[in-house]
């Protein structure tokens, strides 16, 4: 793979000329928040304080950051289970975040999702969703209700190369054609669908985004290791939802450093160990932006060390709180399965709902 | 009170609810322009317009997924299956994303989503056609599942179904459709979660829902008028919630009872029923609760045997004079 | 629509100039009884005489005779619930299938079935299934048994215009074309689903068939209403699919003269009478290929004339033949369920099967 | 006889069968040079070659209609679903075509497929991904459904499933793939449609299928040890065809009965077992049939909660107490 990060023409794109450096730093500060979480995340996992799977996004962090830099009030971000990097960008705190891991009241989902379902509708965070694809016809959903309502929006709908080949996607992209409807579908192409390569799960000809051309979808194919090519070539996407109310498809070239999820003991064994190196030292979104922002002059090392340091904190402080959180309750169970049941109305209070005696 | 019939009752229910709520709006295939596969959204297109009624093209899973996403924004869709039986194209979004996203989000999202078309055999359409998933989806705790058996029990579970903000889905009948009761002008809610006595009796308990619920009525006649069994009839009408009480207490005066349902015997409603019952009407049943559902076999086509296939008043006549012996 | 029935290359397309007389003169009496078989059987349906659907393939005769006489030994053929064309067109008795639609246990799938269910596997018919789309995977599975048998062989896989978005579809064609399946999917594009139109159902550039093209599979868009143009361009598919075990998509244009199915008490209201009205009388398959035969000198209009009323008379004798015939019984409607129960093996001899007390 | 455990037990029959029958071959996600998601298939691929061990994409309706239409045409096709939880998106394909197409043809054609994989709770993978849908396929007339417990009779089981001529879903566990059971070194078959008595007992009949088989002998020990009830388990193995006349032999003998199942409790299989038990053993029972189910709710991710939501020794002793009181 070819380094694009010093491609002049998106950092020289209008979307990219008009950051402030504090913004700069701002995505610098949440890839270091990301990859820190889930470090620690990964540290706790292995000594046995969650439990299910932990599907880690370290190497991808760009894409998030990158795209949901652009995103204002009615924009909404939905993605599958892959959450971590999503949710923190869209702003969510490692402590609630956290805590979800652990199981706990105090998670984002009060423990009942876990890592797979991160959740913040406040922050226009749909989730989260564990059935590959399923997030999907949800993105149009949303999109759909944002233009029902009038309002000048769009969805970002995040899947993996592996997602495109559920069925029910390209039934999204016909309605989302056909409607007209301002969704973005982002195909966050990290190569592998669990162990399978792209060339083994996938018919393409030139790119798993070309499939949208079938549809009369706009559709571009790019690199995801530099933030500024994401915003520049993303920003093209928002305007087309914003201004003509018009899906796309955007398929963004990534790589994860970890396996599919923690439990996936041959993540070494489908691809090289040269592979899984040359990603890390030679396209690092971190170590990437990092280095535009030092050339900039935006940033010293120092003071990335230091934003490193305090994601590191952040982390760390975000297991004290996990820890010390309590767990559910039996009775909590059975809350959150009904709005109605939840919050005693007439329809709640009437008929059985719950069937256990 | 007006005699009206079963689809145009429904076809009200629509019609105020839409008037009521802006967020309402039915999308489906043939909804609009065509006026429904069976007629029920007649009208409608013309009268609110393409935002209100959306026609949409053969892709269940990727309309019902829709409807979930825009309910969690607050919309309130109403989603036309053609039939029920193509749930099963859509069965994941369905369960996993109506059914379970509320709890996945610790209550953060809601989905006031309503899913309605006709579940029932009778129409020789085959088996892939004649499916009647309320007890498969009833089985899912975060949906909710109601059958109305008359057109007044139609129009007003639908119009509660449509204010619930929980998913709710709607079970019709496409040999009711064309059937009349007598509706009120004003407007009537009927809650969620409340069964029905239609009609009193002393003797055995047939329970019912849907247009099970009829026939058990005309097995009732004839086990009065040729048996001499005056035999109550409870009409279920909402599956999920469930008025236990309801039932339990229906089988505590008689102390007998039939059960009659339109599905596969196997873990059918009716399964859930006698297991219930016999657990907390133990001691007041006089004999083992009998069911009848429909013949344990995908949907035949055969005209004149589909409807050997079928529950009929004859075999709960049967049933009832065993359970009486 | 412009007539390209007098398309000069593919009459002289190879496999069209080796016809001999004899068999172009089967065409037309193949799509005749399709016409009449469907004329009397919607009589019949109007009189009552049988329930469920009826959809009527009249109008689009040339694609299931034209398509299908191309095939050999080791090629398959399933469809969906329009499938009387296609039966008859693999060499279905009028009397197997009228009596299926009378529901009798003579019919060929013994009444079970009805008009979307006919099935022939002793003539490589595999049915007739009522759920949009949900053949395109067995479609795909056939092909598939052949390619593990070593046969060289494949599968044509009829659809409508309706079924492309279903999701199973896309599903099918990914795999298709990742594992090189011989399989050939003919979307007889009649412009409607229902009552709605191309338009206003799918999205597209130039074609449906061009949704392939993501996928890396050939495809082709022609017309249908030549069975010359159908058989030339079909049997560049079934090559491919013969020599290189690859999938095809053929997008068939043709037409329905009657509504979706009887039922269909529109089918009026979403077109003009014009445009029915200009199919019958500039593009009805039958008519051209009549004319065709009768220009060349292989028939004159008297021997025509009584191809016709000879479909009409086998199909009145079906009449006969579906009303004599005996009804299943209720014992019957448990055959059929289980293989292991019907062949009373020790399997089907343990357990409870079926549970109706 | 060797220790092995319940994955090498699923395996070793895999690789008996497909030695034995050059038409059997396995699809699935991960199932070939990944060695299986839960490395059931470990070593096959190494063994037997892409023909017989294919990589899917990840398109489950579209792998499992390939494996019904090559079925229609002989071949034997294995599926693995990675959790049976994304059946969900092919519930179309198994219902309606693996289900229905025997019957729709007038049995022209067999589907000789068998589709496979764990449906459990228990391992904190959250609502989606925890569903246990033998009751809903169970209600599907023309499937097969087996759940077996242990290593033995997991093996026997899958070898019967592969050889039978109806589509047989195989319902695994996950928390059963690593433990361990005698298996007899030589071939054998557990035929579908047989129960098997667990463990005799003359008190009370614990009736249970898949891993709470498990569950039920715990509590079997409990109640001998603590409370001096000497429980019957019957483990049911097979759900469809399923061995009614054990199930009502050993109510008939104990009076009593206990059904212990990890369904959702609304028209779980239990559900179905409590209805027939008190239809055909109506006199014999001299208590209600208790119930014990997972909590009804979709399962919570939280690890030590969600051991509570699943049905647990504890919880049958107390509700076996009960209907011993
Ligand atoms: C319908 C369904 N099938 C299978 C799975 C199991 N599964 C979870 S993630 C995954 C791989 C997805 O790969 P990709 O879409 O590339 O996303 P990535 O994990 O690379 O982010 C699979 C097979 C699932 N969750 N849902
Ligand atoms: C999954 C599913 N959804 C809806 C239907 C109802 N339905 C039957 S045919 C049809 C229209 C199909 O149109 P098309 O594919 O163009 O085929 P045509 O009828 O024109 O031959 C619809 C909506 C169905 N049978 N299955
Ligand atoms: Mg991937
Ligand atoms: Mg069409």
């Amino acid at each position: 793979m070819q380094s694009v990060a010093d491609s002049p023409t998106s950092a020289a794109a209008e979307i990219n000329r008009n950051l402030t450096a504090e913004q700069k730093i701002a995505f610098l500060r949440d890839m270091f928040r990301i990859r820190r979480f889930e470090q620690v995340a990964l540290k706790c996992y292995n000594q046995g304080k969650m439990g299910g799977f932990l599907h880690l996004y370290i190497g991808q962090e760009s894409v998030a950051v990158g795209t949901i830099s652009l995103l204002g009030e009615n924009d909404h971000v939905i993605t599958a289970y892959r959450d971590h990097g999503h949710a923190l960008a869209v702003g969510m705190s490692m402590n609630e975040c956290m805590a979800e891991l652990f199981g706990k009241a105090t998670g984002c989902s009060k423990g009942k999702g876990g890592s797979m379902h991160f959740f913040a509708p406040d922050k226009n965070y749909w989730g989260g969703h564990g059935i590959v694809a399923g997030q999907t016809p949800l993105g149009l959903g949303l999109a759909y209700a944002l233009k029902y309502k009038g309002l000048r929006g769009c969805c970002l709908c995040y899947m993996g190369d592996g997602a495109v080949n559920q069925g029910v996607f390209h039934e999204s992209l016909n309605i989302a054609s056909l409607w007209d409807i301002p969704v973005i579908y982002i195909i966050e192409n990290n190569q592998y669908s669990m162990g399978t390569s792209l060339e083994r799960s996938s018919a393409f000809k030139n790119s798993l985004s070309e499939r949208a051309e079938g549809y009369n979808i706009a559709w571009d194919s790019f690199n995801g290791e530099d933030i500024y090519e994401i915003r520049a070539k993303t920003q093209i996407a928002v305007d087309r939802a914003h201004n003509e109310s018009r899906p796309s498809v955007l398929e963004i070239a990534t790589y994860r450093y970890y396996g599919h999820s923690v439990a996936d003991a041959n993540a070494k064994k489908y691809r090289s160990a040269q592979e899984i190196e040359d990603y890390k030292t030679n396209h690092d979104p971190l170590r990437i932006w990092q280095k535009t922002l030092i050339e900039e002059g935006v940033i010293d090392e120092a003071t990335a060390h230091q934003l490193d340091l305090d994601a590191k904190h952040e982390a760390d402080e975000a297991v004290k709180f996990a820890e010390e959180s309590p767990f559910p309750t039996e009775a909590d169970i059975f809350k959150d399965v009904y709005y109605e049941v939840d919050n005693e109305t007439g329809s709640g209070k009437r008929g059985k709902h719950f069937f256990n005696d | 009170m007006a005699l009206i019939n079963y689809r145009k009752a429904i076809n009200d229910a629509l019609a105020e609810e839409i008037m009521r709520d802006e967020n309402v709006f039915i999308i489906g295939e043939e909804v609009a322009e065509y006026n429904g596969a069976y007629k029920v959204t007649e009208g409608l297109w013309k009268r609110f317009g393409d935002k209100r009624l959306v026609d949409a093209p053969i892709s269940e899973a990727g309309f019902i997924g829709l409807g979930v996403g825009a309910s969690m924004l607050g919309l309130r869709p109403v989603i036309e299956l053609m039939f029920w039986s193509f749930a099963f194209v859509a069965y994941d979004q369905i369960v996993n994303n109506a059914g379970c996203v509320r709890y996945m989000s610790g209550g953060l999202i809601n989905c006031p989503i309503v899913i309605r078309g006709p579940a029932n055999g009778g129409t020789n359409v085959g088996a892939t056609h004649s499916h009647t998933p309320e007890n498969i989806l009833a089985n899912v705790p975060g949906v909710k599942v109601v059958a109305p058996a008359t057109a007044y029990d139609a129009k007003g579970l639908m119009k509660s179904a449509i204010r619930d903000n929980d998913p709710v889905f709607v079970m019709e009948n496409t040999l009711l459709y064309g059937e009349q009761w007598e509706v009120p002008e004003e407007e009537y809610l009927i809650p969620l979660g409340s069964a029905d006595v239609k009609r009193e009796g002393t003797d055995i308990s047939l329970i019912a829902h849907g247009r099970s619920v009829l026939i058990a009525l005309a097995a009732a006649d004839i086990l009065a008028a040729e048996h001499n069994i005056n035999a109550e009839v409870v009409d279920l009408r909402s599956i999920r919630p469930l008025d236990e009480d309801a039932i339990v207490q229906s089988v505590r005066k008689t102390h007998r009872a039939v059960l009659v349902d339109e599905n596969k015997p196997f873990c059918g409603v009716s399964a859930q029923i006698a297991s219930m019952l016999q657990e907390k009407a133990f001691d007041d049943l006089d004999a083992p609760i009998g069911r009848v559902n429909t013949l344990d076999a995908p949907a035949i086509y055969s005209p004149p045997v589909e409807k050997l296939q079928l529950p009929n008043a004859q075999r709960v006549v049967s049933k009832a004079l065993t359970v009486c012996a």
